[in-house]
């Protein structure tokens, strides 16, 4: 038997594959560059979310589960260090994104630059004219 | 098992639901401005999803890049090239 | 405490080659703007390429394995770079042919009006390139495939006013950019099963999963298998396997001709390697997803490999571009490598397997030396005649005797002629299909090769003995032509010297790929963790 | 309104495919617990009981990405360089500057204008926040360089390029600012081994804290009381110019104004550019 | 607890829930008006009544919370930054939308009573070349 | 630590009316017949969602979550602006 929060939690999941198909389907079979660009960000942000879904944790006992960051590290506490490692969510995935973003915003730029080029020299943006080369 | 939990899962899974409709409507909309602006509304839900998955810092990072400047470039590029898709 | 210096070097090499990128700007602002930049590109690839020299020797010598952690963490908390002879000899060559590559480009100089951008995103090409082979961490491997991919990117779209180029790199880009992102979820995958990323740490788990939890094995195999049919999509895209072939004929006739000598050398082989340390080390033979899927998906890299070479030798022979003639014939090499990559399948002698990848790892070298002598020559021919038409080309390489030989020498090589590399490097590949027992895969090396010849003498033909039609130009060599006489005599000697080279080799991809191996690179890692941990 | 036929589909099915899945397989929901790496992470990112295992930042998400992942991050912030290059070889050729005469107004309203005249200096002086406390409160250099990169986008749109031009603020001054910050990553990258190399004692690269292999270089934790983590507080300040300074000068060259441009570009064009 | 805490964190609900009060009106009003003019008016109500108050009201509360632990003040801090730029920059914000599309014309003023602005641009108005240099540019 | 205070309840309590408030919006911000129409929705939607983000902190006993909602509130101005200008018929940077 689930809970409410599994639940919850597998629609959020299923939502993501959805628009990971969604996304897939934008770049392979929209012929528009900067439709094929939009696509291309939103299956880079989809993708971190699955990272951060993977590092999430559920609550322990009713206390939410916490960002983490150890705020209380004055107090020099070793019991407050326990509880904060016991409800913290996992930061590995959340570093793993940080640079994944960063390297997605690089790429799309890199990609907008291009289209821009293409456009000056064809004057379109869509694949299908764009096709001076055999393939 | 918590009340709280529930309630703030639930309304995080309804936020991934109308994600998903505004990435169905940005990738079938023919008018890219406005493919661009529904992908801004995913980005904006998306940041709040980040948030209620507890990572701050990736929202910190998240929100320029895809709310602030994702936008930005793509509105100069249509700008300068062209906003109507051809079907 | 005492300075461990072959570590050191190994952790200094790649982020050194970083610096080298950020730092040119600035100087370049001091130092002027023309000749400088190059000049420094030049320094980068040395010093990389002597460094990547010692640390192959260390790790020969020695025969063990070198872990770095970067920061002093230990291996799956940190970052590590692991160096085994199999990637090391990969780096030695690759930083070689890159100082070549960077004196080409001294030389091609002329063609660049802004030459800064394009030198920093050499030394970019070739952090990403040293990067990829050296990391012994999944996610770091993502970030160096970025750094190879946009440098690649921005280096075939560097004459930006060819419409051609453009629609190259979008062509390239946007797939590779879909393909990296996919290669994140695998990651994702990766760590939500086995909680690590770390290659040395997977390849244990996998292990000890098979032998301590078989009820584990169905689910986890599954997951398995979906993370690694997706990071081989991004591998086997970077080094345009059959069906990800398509950018290739594109991309590298549009780049800069040292940038296509390159990516054709190069690059290709960058995914190459990372399939055989997927297959290899990390999954290997004795790991989760062995007994159910490693034969399939080895079964499918044979496939493909076999249909691209067979493609590219029959398509190369339809050229009329003689740039597009050799990124056809890369195409077709590529096959050749992942059908030796594909050798390691359950129930083949341990000793076949050790030869076919020996063959795998001399075919790198031979191909890579003799695709980028290829393209360099042919950008002299090129410049010459100002067109890249075989038509046009007809006999312009009378004109330039020791670049002509040399051109000829890289494609008798290519073609696998007696006394040369390539020949042995397909007599190896023979033997070991055929001492595997696989008697069709051994007689498609031959087929392959005998279709490939078509194209090879026709290139030939037109370029060095067709008459000429019209007069070309000649342009000064400024002394490039001795770089080229070089390249041509290493890959004499690559043939000449082929009973201690193939002695070596098979002594790399025994030490490295396979059974004793694949256990020096696990105990390595413990070995790396422990110490790092000092406790 | 097929549109909205799909998209209750969509839903529909969503809802129905969560549901079956969640009866039937638990293995995709997170736990209560985290994996043993992400403990570790968690618990020694601040340790002051042991100086040979923490990186002394309590915030876990930094810690990792510049200290025990730094090397990760050292060549994000090449791919990001490198696209930024990338650009601008693209780019070369388009002239950056001011044209003789416009017609017209520039920018928007002036109840725009004067808005954004009071807020750049709120904006950087929180980017600043975010980011030299990156090792204390979430954020860090590219969150805060992304936060400051608000300031010239702001004033580039609502007054025009050619106020961030006449006020030096072009693409070498630019890109001028981003080489310091990078070689200033550069540098503190690679700062353990060139104090080791000075004094004689072995470091690592990217070291930040003592470690047991290199336990006589360390970068300090504590400045005048302060905790500024080691090497996490330089890293993110030299992030922080890097990647505004990166972020404007993709601004400036994306929102050029084309058609005042346009001549000389459709001339360089014509001649052919390379054979 | 002191007092002055009670009546802070009191204090702070109640504007809390007069902006989740006010944020329902906003939201409803910017289905049921019929054009984009009108739903301006319902826009601003949602950010001033909606976002400003509560943001206010949260650093009210966080201000008297002791639960919230050292970093309160912080968190008091940046609420009312928050606050602020939001009332700096929404009414900012809502204008230039409105300008650009009036300006554009996409959007009919359809139930229209009277349009001052379009009377007041329609106008002849004196648009002369002038030379850069004066206020927003200059030779290089 | 367990049980929840007063204010934890409070804002349990008030969340629903702000979630009802944002699916009319969303549903707004989506159907908008013109680009002015969406873009302001998504404008108030956001605001509002900075507050709802800095009410949430409160909740999670979280203070060092409230950066988010500054740059939230900072870079949506920011696409006011740019459809503005857009709308406007010039060039981003004119």
């Amino acid at each position: 038997m689930i809970t409410l929060s599994e639940y919850f939690m597998t629609i959020l999941i299923t939502c993501m594959i959805v628009n990971l198909g969604l996304a897939l389907y934008g770049v392979f079979f929209k012929p528009n560059l900067i439709k094929k660009i939009i696509a291309l960000t939103i299956l880079g942000d989809t993708a971190n979310t699955f990272a951060l879904i993977i590092g999430y944790r559920m609550w322990v006992a009713g206390v939410p589960s916490r960002p983490p960051v150890f705020t209380e590290w004055r107090s020099n506490n070793p019991l407050l260090l326990f509880v904060f490692t016991k409800t913290a969510v996992d930061p590995l995935p959340q570093a793993l994104v940080l640079t994944a973003i960063v390297i997605g915003l690089a790429v799309t730029l890199f990609l907008v630059f291009l289209t821009l080029q293409a456009w000056k020299i064809y004057r379109s943006v869509d694949m299908r004219d764009i096709r001076r080369l055999k393939g | 098992m918590s009340y709280g939990e529930a309630f703030l899962l639930g309304i995080t899974a309804l936020a991934a639901i109308f994600s998903t409709i505004a990435t169905y409507m940005a990738i079938m909309e023919r008018d890219l401005l406005k493919a661009v602006i529904f992908s801004a509304i995913q980005s904006t839900i998306y940041a709040f999803i980040y948030y209620m998955l507890m990572a701050p810092d990736i929202d910190l990072v998240y929100i320029p890049v895809a709310v602030g400047l994702y936008p930005a470039v793509i509105i100069a590029l249509i700008k300068k090239t062209t906003r109507e898709e051809k079907p | 405490m005492a300075w461990n210096i072959p570590e050191l070097i190994t952790g200094a090499v790649v982020p050194l080659l970083a610096v080298f990128a950020f730092t040119l700007p600035l100087l370049a602002k001091v130092f002027g703007e023309k000749k400088f930049p190059g000049i420094w590109a030049l320094i980068a690839s040395v010093v990389a390429a002597v460094m990547s020299t010692y640390i192959f020797t260390v790790v020969w010598g020695t025969g063990k394995d070198i872990v770095y952690g970067f920061g002093g963490w230990p291996p799956p908390i940190g970052i590590s770079y692991e160096v085994d002879p199999f990637n090391a000899v990969i780096a030695v060559f690759t930083a070689w042919v890159m100082v070549l590559i960077t004196i080409y480009s001294l030389w091609y100089n002329r063609h660049f009006d802004e030459p800064e951008w394009y030198y920093i995103l050499l030394i970019g090409l070739e952090a990403g390139m040293l990067g990829c082979l050296y990391t012994g961490d999944a996610f770091n491997l993502f970030v160096m495939i970025e750094v190879l991919g946009i440098s690649a990117y921005a280096l075939v779209a560097y004459h930006k006013n060819r419409g051609e180029a453009i629609e190259a790199a979008i062509k390239y880009g946007i797939i590779g950019a879909t393909a990296t992102t996919l290669y994140f979820i695998g990651l994702v995958i990766i760590y939500g099963v086995y909680g690590t990323l770390n290659m040395g740490q997977l390849s244990l788990l996998n292990t000890e999963i098979y032998y301590q939890r078989p009820d584990l094995i169905a689910s986890i195999g599954v997951a398995t298998l979906l993370a690694v049919s997706l990071a081989l999509w991004v591998f086997t895209y970077k080094s345009a396997l059959f069906p990800n072939h398509f950018w290739l004929p594109d991309a590298h006739p549009e780049a800069p001709t040292p940038v296509s000598a390159a990516l054709s050398g190069l690059v290709v082989n960058i995914g190459v390697y990372a399939v055989a340390r997927f297959m290899y080390t990390i999954f290997g033979p004795a790991s989760t997803i062995a007994p159910y899927y490693r034969d399939a998906v080895l079964t499918a890299l044979f496939i493909m490999g076999f249909a691209g070479a067979f493609i590219g030798a029959i398509m190369m022979r339809a050229q009329k571009d003689l740039k597009r003639l050799l990124a056809y014939s890369t195409v077709s090499h590529t096959g050749l490598l992942y059908m030796a990559l594909a050798i390691g399948m359950s129930g083949v002698p341990q000793a076949a397997v050790a030869l076919g990848l020996a063959a795998m790892t001399y075919h790198v070298l031979t191909h890579g030396l003799g695709k980028a002598l290829l393209f360099m020559s042919s950008g002299v021919f090129i410049d010459s005649a100002e067109t890249r038409d075989l038509d046009g080309l007809a006999g312009v390489g009378r004109k330039y005797p020791l670049v002509s030989a040399s051109f000829i020498i890289g494609f008798l090589s290519l073609m696998g002629l007696l006394p040369l590399g390539g020949f042995f490097s397909k007599l190896m590949l023979y033997q070991a299909f055929m001492d595997a027992g696989m008697l069709i895969p051994a007689l498609a090396v031959i087929v392959v090769s005998a279709i490939s010849v078509l194209g090879y003498a026709k290139a030939m033909y037109s370029v060095v003995f067709a008459t000429p039609t019209r007069e070309h130009r000649v342009i000064r060599l400024h002394g490039i032509h001795y770089m080229l006489a070089l390249m041509a005599v290493g890959l004499i000697l690559l043939g000449v010297l082929y009973p201690w080279i193939s002695q070596g080799l098979v002594h790399v991809a025994n030490s490295s790929l396979i059974g004793p191996g694949v256990r020096e690179y696990q105990e390595a890692f413990v070995r790396a963790f422990h110490a790092l941990l000092g406790r | 309104m097929k549109h909205w036929i799909g998209i209750c589909i969509l839903i529909l099915t969503i809802l129905a495919i969560s549901f079956v899945v969640a009866a039937n397989i638990n293995v995709l929901v997170p736990s209560t617990n985290v994996r043993t790496l992400a403990e570790i992470y968690l618990k020694y990112t601040y340790y002051p009981w042991d100086k040979y295992f923490t990186a002394m930042s309590p915030e876990a998400c930094t810690s990792i990405v510049w200290d025990f992942r730094g090397l990760d991050t050292v060549f994000e912030t090449m791919v990001f360089y490198l696209a930024i290059i990338g650009a601008i070889a693209l780019a070369r050729g388009v002239p950056l500057k001011l044209p003789r005469e416009i017609k017209g107004e520039l920018g928007l309203s002036l109840i725009v204008k004067t808005v954004t005249k009071i807020v750049p200096v709120l904006i950087i002086a929180v980017a600043g926040s975010i980011a030299l406390h990156g090792h204390l409160t979430p954020g860090g250099g590219f969150q805060g360089g992304a936060t400051a990169a608000v300031a010239p986008v702001l004033i580039l749109v609502v007054f025009s390029q050619f106020y961030l031009l006449k006020r030096g603020v072009n693409k070498n001054s630019m890109l001028l600012l981003r080489s310091i910050g990078l070689t200033g990553i550069g540098i503190t990258a690679f700062a353990a081994v060139l104090i080791g190399l000075a004094t004689g004692h072995y470091a690592f690269v990217l070291q930040n804290q003592p470690k047991p292999l290199a336990p006589d270089i360390s970068l300090p934790a504590f400045v005048g009381g302060q905790l500024i983590s080691g090497s996490l507080w330089f890293f993110n300040f030299f992030e922080f110019l890097a990647v505004a300074a990166g972020f404007t000068i993709v601004f400036l060259l994306i929102t050029l104004p084309e058609k005042l441009a346009e001549a000389k570009e459709e001339k360089h064009v014509a001649e052919g550019g390379e054979k | 607890m002191t007092l002055l805490d009670i009546v802070l964190i009191v204090i702070g609900e109640i504007m809390i829930g007069i902006g989740a009060l006010a944020d329902l009106i906003a939201a409803i009003g910017m289905n049921r008006f019929p054009n984009f003019y009108l739903r301006l008016h319902a826009a601003t109500i949602g950010t001033i009544w909606g976002a400003f108050l509560p943001l206010v009201g949260a650093a009210f509360v966080a201000a008297g919370c002791k639960c919230l632990g050292e970093y309160r003040w912080f968190m008091a801090g940046g609420a009312l930054i928050t606050a602020f730029i939001i009332l700096i920059l929404g009414p900012a914000g809502s204008h230039a939308l409105a300008r650009g599309t009036h300006r554009s014309g996409i959007v009919p003023v359809e139930p229209k009573v009277v349009d001052h602005l379009e009377e007041d641009e329609s106008m002849p108005t004196s648009q002369e070349t002038r030379e850069i240099g004066e206020e927003e540019g200059g030779s290089p | 630590m367990t049980g929840m205070t007063e204010i934890q309840m409070f804002i349990l309590a008030i969340l629903p009316i702000y979630v009802a408030a944002f699916i009319l919006y969303t549903f707004r911000a989506l159907r908008g017949p013109s680009i002015s129409d969406m873009v302001l929705a998504i404008d108030a939607m956001s605001y509002d969602l900075a507050a709802f983000l800095v009410i949430l902190a409160i909740y999670f006993k979280q203070p060092i979550l409230i950066p988010v909602a500054i740059a939230l509130a900072l870079w949506i101005y920011s696409l006011d602006i740019y459809v503005s200008k857009y709308l406007e018929g010039k060039e981003l940077g004119e």
